[in-house]
């Protein structure tokens, strides 16, 4: 008891660590560039995954919508790095010269007012956690309050995503439409799309990361991240232990929502566009399956699972296309009938007791109903 | 609205909740006074369990009034309630299967029940004693550091009962707090009860007649969503329409 | 057979050859001769094969390339799986032919073509992840890839970066013009000028609904279409213009919309499987399209598209655009023979199948033109580059980077099949960026 | 915009957009009966639901080739049969799929939409390794195809009231299973009291398998008739579940009257929308309308009211 409460167990310093050897150093070491700047956008989805640990792990809210909040934040950085691609210079053989080309292939002849904004980097960054934040603050308050939940929740939040799909797709003369917003080039005058760049971007999202997953731990390791526990098992007698059970929910969504805007807006810089595709259902439900897979309880599971569900993606849709959608679907099946502790189950039901043993010693504590991940 | 009375806790008035026309209960009114037992007995489907949900806002109610000190509890959500001092124990003992003994409790404390509130909690010193001491009056001091799944049926109602205490509300209710237990573990809860109702209102549901006895200031008898009889124990227990009830069914 | 192709070596070395690539992958004994047959044709505008060692490696591949003694890597790179596979299938199966046919000619520059596939899976970050993977980590000569203009979008800042040069097949918008793209297929001024001139001095067609699926493509052909109709067609007007979600299967209202407003031409840019809905359901609500009353003019179905929708749905609908499998010249003739027998009789060619089978010997021709590999001077060499072996007959490659080419209206007949019915008269130039139409 | 138009003009226009909006209607209702036994009766949520759709329709798509190959003389009637054999394959996949699956992840609701959404990739993948990545053009019986003019100017699509016809027996058949039935009693005493259920002699393991069964095989011949509107084509089931979701939630679950009342309001109000918007401003706007009354109204249109 007196250890589970301080901010990170032995165990967990080992798993912090063991996360940052890897990120730091083993990819970049063992990857090219190219290679590195995909784990980078692996590492994007990673940020999602974190907040559904939280929000459907240990609170037991599903969200099929993440991808909004995901896609929200990735639009908030593109519009910035779209104002900046598209100076009067670079666009001059445009009817108006200075607005992004999609602008001008829908006959827009000035930058919109709610475009204007984004020529600031400040306000572009606020609004890249500060839109999800209103967006699922909105919905939130909509369902919480209303005691929406499970299944219903789900299917309301994959509405939305549905919703915003069609939306950026219909009005693209503001957004770029389903070809998203493409061709960005410099933040600040710096070019993004150089090796050298890629690698700095790399590393900023590695910290970037570090950042939400100790946001993240700081939380589970509060009395909030107790309360959400007690919440999925035990909605009513929080009820009437007298909190109001709607605001820690909202919390949270919101808290998940800011590290997808994040991810979504780091995915934006590494891959130099933002698109629709990433809105949609079906982006939003692999989300959730990372983090499945990772293990829905364990904050550094979600990471991993991130990487190893994306990576396997690759290789496999590169030496397999066709078996490649046959493979994610058994992920999906085998994840939740076999292990729906995931990754971290897996590595706490049959490897942290063999480490355990090698060192003769507990393999430490850990979040209470989670099943041990590498870090704990 | 009923005007406050500094002579009752509770006032239920004119109570009534309907499903789709079935009234559950029905235009119930009954008066809780302080340092009161009142346990309500009935049949099965009387509305027993209904009418607490009613008082704690776990259901709303169609109609009529429940003052508590003054305050009109329908018209508040239930986190307000609890913070009016108003405790609710489940039927089935409900605790956080997930978390220990001691999480449970810590839930429990009166304070930090915000959400920032709740992120910067600090488990500090007097938590700590409070954790204790309520710990030790439900005899769960040893198992603090437990999670609640491995207790036994009966420690989790002692662990739920805890759970309330540490709210020191001033009006308690209990539903069923000894169902399921084995004799000894019925006797103990007594004793438990008998020591926490001293300085307190308590509402309490319960079939066992000889542990009511045990309990019970008065004692009132539900029949269809409305009051069959009031009084003693001893009063009720021979009031011919209880008798009728209970023997007719 | 040319002089200088050992035929035997072909069929022996070059198909068993599978490092790195699959080329053997699905691809039978029969389709092999095949690919032999179709050299024969092919070598009729290849007057000699060249030889690897007039042509050192050293000298052919200054920057790095996927180019060996014998062979020279390029990439394919379409999607295999997810919504857009049904479209872009035909366009794989093109490029493949095509190489094969290179191949059994002796290949480029006396290398034998290999190909790294890659699935776009119809995701568009997919796309630009797989196309750095193709330029950077395998670095091959060129790509014959993407479908849709997402896609394409998506791709593109990663071939200007690294210097890839791409062969995209679609029809499509126009407002772009990269150095490092090769467009094969038409842009939007191209096949849709001719066909509205047509339809308005043939049918006397004066009022147009135009009726799309909502993203880029439709949107800005409806808009140059538009522009078009009520600039340069005499009193002809638009009568209604609608766009509906990708994948909507509810037609029912517009077609009542469009029953309000009695127009002579139904202009349909419906896209995937919203087509299949549209057509159908246009002809269960009573719209006998070989009535020609409104007349159905669309620049979006292909035979492909056909397959889908049933013929017997589409009958009477005329299509603008540069290909059709009917087109009854020789060079056509052994192409769709050559495509059949490598893929199955059942298969149907459309306008893009026939735009991508272009792009593996176009970049042959510009190669050979260029004389070495290198991107830079392939992309100088290729304006100006010609293919009389086209099936479409004729083309020509601009200084923009698209080609000169016909375009032609086909009637929809109910064995999926389109007669041509039009063709104009001249090559129609490419204007990606047209005045007038912005 | 009206005003070009003569009364008896707009008077058609109007009668045939209300017969849209009832075709419309009758779509929604096939997608969502099969979904709402299983949603509002088992609380599971099917994803791959517009999967099984898919099989119908492919089984229509093998029918009427293996029709027009052998039988061409009883080419016409051949729907009647792959309607028949949609709902057994569907069915029959949906006996297994709960065998396999779905049996053992009833307490976990939401776990059981992950694994649905696993099965309906997998399910695409086969599609597409067994009848190609393009769409599959499915041949109608000609008198299917057409329409029945009333009146000088209002026409009927023909497929339209088959369609319609199809959602009222449809609809009728589940409603005679559900609460005429032996079947359909025991369904929904499992559905109350699951424990009681078990304990009065009602094999609740095989009814859930039945009841999932049926289910699918709704779908399945909804499939099937969504070949006469739609195209068929590995993915064209994901063009359905978000749609066919939000009918079922919206109605509330556990109702199939809701399930028909949501499906009406939602059909009516798009295609309303649809004739003064543009398509996808309606789509926009109708999911908007839906999301919006849901947070107002959580538990759909038809919910009882119980006690907890």
């Amino acid at each position: 008891m007196e250890t589970s409460n301080r901010f990170l167990s032995r165990s967990e310093i080992i798993g912090f660590a063991v996360l940052a050897a890897v990120i730091f150093i083993v990819l970049p070491v063992a990857l090219d560039t190219f290679r590195l700047n995909l784990f980078g956008k692996y590492l994007t989805y990673a940020f999602v995954a974190v907040g559904l640990v939280l929000c459907w792990g240990a609170g037991g809210i599903l969200s099929l919508g993440q991808g909004v909040f995901f896609g929200l934040g990735g639009y908030c950085m593109a519009m910035f790095l779209k104002l900046e691609a598209s100076t009067p210079e670079n666009t001059a053989i445009q009817s108006t010269p200075g607005i992004p080309d999609f602008m001008d292939w829908n006959q827009l002849t000035a930058l919109p007012a709610w475009w204007q904004p984004f020529n600031s980097l400040a306000f572009a960054l606020l609004a890249v956690v500060a839109v999800p934040v209103i967006f699922a603050f909105i919905i939130g308050v909509a369902m919480f309050t209303r005691r929406v939940g499970g299944v219903y929740f789900a299917i309301i939040t994959q509405a939305f995503a549905a919703i915003l799909t069609i939306l950026i797709i219909g009005q693209q003369g503001y957004t770029g439409g389903v070809n998203g917003i493409t061709d960005l080039r410099t933040l600040l005058g710096w070019d993004i799309r150089t090796d050298e760049a890629k690698e700095i971007l790399y590393y900023v999202n590695g910290v970037l990361l570090f950042a939400v997953l100790f946001a993240a731990q700081y939380v589970r390791k509060s009395k909030l991240g107790r309360l959400l526990i007690a919440m999925r098992d035990q909605e009513d007698r929080v009820r009437f232990s007298g909190y109001n059970v709607a605001n820690f929910k909202i919390f949270v969504f919101c808290l998940g929502a800011a590290f997808a805007g994040i991810g979504g807006a780091m995915f934006t810089l590494q891959v130099g566009f933002m698109s629709p595709t990433l809105v949609g259902i079906v982006p939003s439900i692999e989300m959730v399956i990372f983090c499945a897979v990772g293990g829905r309880l364990s904050i550094l599971g979600a990471v991993y699972g991130a990487l190893v569900v994306n990576w396997a993606k690759t290789t496999f849709s590169e030496s397999f296309p066709e078996l490649w959608l046959l493979g994610l679907g058994g992920l999906f099946i085998a994840v939740v009938m076999a292990f729906p502790n995931g990754l971290a189950g897996v590595y706490a039901e049959h490897v942290a007791p063999r480490i355990a043993k090698l060192f003769n010693k507990s393999a430490g504590d850990d979040m209470p109903g989670a099943a041990k991940t590498p870090a704990e | 609205m009923t005007v406050h009375n500094p002579n009752f806790v509770l006032m239920v008035e004119g109570l009534t909740v309907s499903f789709d026309g079935f009234k559950a209960v029905n235009d119930l009114s009954f008066y809780v006074e302080p340092n009161e037992c009142r346990v309500i007995i009935g049949p099965n489907g009387a509305g027993k369990t209904t009418v607490l949900d009613l008082i704690c806002g776990r259901t709303k109610a169609t109609s009529g009034s429940v003052n508590f000190k003054g305050q009109e509890l329908l018209s508040m959500r239930e986190d307000q309630i609890v913070h009016a001092g108003v405790g609710r124990k489940f039927q089935t003992p409900s605790v956080y299967e997930d978390l220990t003994v001691f999480e449970n409790l810590e839930l429990s404390y009166p304070k930090g029940h915000g959400v920032f509130g709740a992120l910067t909690f600090r488990r500090d010193d007097p938590v700590k004693a409070r954790i204790k001491e309520i710990a030790e009056t439900i005899f769960l001091d040893d198992q603090l550091d437990e999670k609640a799944a491995y207790l036994s049926h009966g420690q989790k109602q002692w662990l739920e009962i805890g759970m309330l205490l540490i709210q020191d509300p001033e009006l308690l209710m209990l539903d069923e707090p000894v169902a399921g237990m084995s004799v000894a573990e019925r006797k103990k809860t007594a004793e438990l009860l008998n020591r926490i109702i001293q300085d307190r209102s308590v509402i309490v549901i319960e079939h066992d007649m000889g542990f009511v006895e045990d309990i019970a200031t008065r004692v009132t008898v539900l029949h269809q969503g409305k009051t069959l009889s009031e009084g003693s124990m001893e009063r009720v227990q021979n009031d011919p329409k209880v008798v009728e009830v209970y023997l007719g069914h | 057979m040319s002089p200088g192709v050992n035929f035997d070596e072909v069929l022996g070395g070059d198909m068993s050859n599978k490092k790195p690539t699959n080329l053997n992958n699905g691809v039978s004994r029969r389709a092999v001769l095949a690919g032999g047959a179709a050299a024969l044709t092919a070598s009729l505008f290849t007057p000699k094969a060249l030889r690897a060692a007039d042509y050192p490696t050293a000298e052919v591949n200054t920057t790095g390339l996927a180019v060996t003694d014998d062979t020279v890597t390029i990439g394919i790179l379409h999607s295999i799986t997810g919504t857009m596979a049904i479209s872009e299938t035909g366009s794989v199966q093109a490029e493949k032919l095509a190489i094969e046919q290179i191949n059994a000619q002796g290949g480029i520059l006396g290398r034998k073509i290999e190909y790294i596939q890659e699935d776009g899976a119809s995701d568009w970050p997919t796309f630009a992840e797989k196309a750095k993977k193709l330029l950077v980590n395998d670095k091959v000569a060129s790509v014959m890839g993407c479908w849709t203009s997402a896609s394409r979008k998506a791709v593109l800042p990663v071939f200007e970066q690294y210097n890839g040069f791409l062969y995209y097949p679609t029809f499509y918008e126009g407002l772009e013009e990269s150095p490092n793209v090769i467009y094969t297929g038409q842009e939007a001024t191209q096949q849709i000028i001719a066909g509205l001139d047509w339809v308005a001095k043939e049918k006397g067609a004066k009022s147009f609904y135009l009726l799309g699926s909502d993203y880029i493509w439709p949107r800005t052909s409806n808009k140059i279409a538009r522009k078009h109709i009520e600039n340069f067609l005499d009193g002809a007007k638009v009568v209604g213009e609608e766009y509906y979600p990708l994948g909507h299967t509810q037609f029912n209202s517009v077609i009542n919309k469009i029953r309000l407003k009695k127009p002579d031409v139904i202009y349909a840019i419906v896209v995937g499987g919203s087509n299949v809905a549209f057509y159908k359901q246009l002809k269960a609500a009573g719209i006998d399209m070989t009535k020609e009353d409104p007349i159905v003019l669309t620049i979006s179905v292909t035979e492909d598209e056909i397959r889908g929708i049933g013929g017997e749905n589409i009958e009477g609908a005329y299509a603008c655009m540069k290909y059709f499998q009917s087109l009854t010249n020789d060079n056509n003739i052994e192409f769709v023979k050559a495509f059949k027998e490598m893929w199955g009789d059942d298969m149907v060619i459309g306008d893009v199948t026939q735009a991508a089978y272009l792009g593996p010997w176009l970049w042959k021709a510009a190669v050979e033109a260029a004389g070495s590999f290198d991107v830079d001077k392939v992309r100088a060499a290729t304006p100006g580059i010609e293919l009389t072996s086209a099936p479409e007959g004729y083309v020509k490659v601009h200084e923009n980077h698209h080609l000169w080419s016909k375009t032609r209206v086909g009637l929809a007949k109910a064995d999926g099949q389109y007669d041509v019915v039009f063709e104009t008269a001249d090559l129609v130039e490419p204007d990606p960026f047209p005045e007038g139409y912005q | 915009m009206f005003s070009d138009y003569s009364m008896s003009e707009l008077g058609a226009i109007f009668a045939m957009q209300g017969f849209a909006g009832l075709i419309l209607f009758s779509v929604f209702v096939l997608m969502a009966l099969g979904l709402a036994i299983i949603f509002g009766q088992m609380g599971v949520i099917n994803m791959a639901h517009g999967e099984f759709m898919i099989l119908g329709a492919y089984v229509t798509y093998l029918m009427s080739n293996l029709f027009s190959a052998y039988m061409p003389g009883l080419f016409s009637a051949y729907f009647f049969v792959a309607m028949i054999l949609a709902f057994i394959a569907s069915g029959a996949l949906g006996l297994l799929v709960e065998w396999a699956m779905i049996r053992h992840l009833y307490k976990r609701p939401l776990d059981t939409l992950l694994a649905t959404w696993g099965l309906s990739l997998i399910l695409q993948q086969i599609y597409r390794s067994v009848f190609g990545a393009r769409e599959v053009g499915v041949t109608i019986p000609d008198w299917m195809m057409g329409s029945m003019p009333v009146t000088d100017l209002i026409e009927v699509p023909i497929n339209g009231i088959f369609v319609m016809v199809l959602a009222v027996s449809i609809s009728i058949a589940v409603y005679v299973l559900m609460f005429k039935s032996t079947w359909g009693r025991q369904v929904r005493a499992i559905n109350q009291n699951r424990v009681m259920a078990g304990a009065v002699g009602i094999n609740t393991e095989w009814t859930d398998r039945l009841t999932f069964g049926i289910g699918c095989g709704v779908a399945g011949v909804a499939g099937s008739a969504f070949t006469m509107i739609g195209s068929t084509g590995p993915t064209a089931g994901q063009l359905y579940i978000v749609d066919t979701f939000l009918v079922v939630v919206f109605g509330g679950a556990a109702s199939l009257l809701g399930t028909i009342a949501s499906a009406f309001s939602i059909s009516q109000a798009q295609s309303i929308m649809e004739f003064f918007l543009s398509g996808s401003m309606a789509k926009v706007l109708t999911l908007l309308t839906i999301v919006g009354i849901l947070m107002i109204r959580p538990q759909g249109l038809f919910a009882l009211k119980l006690r907890k």
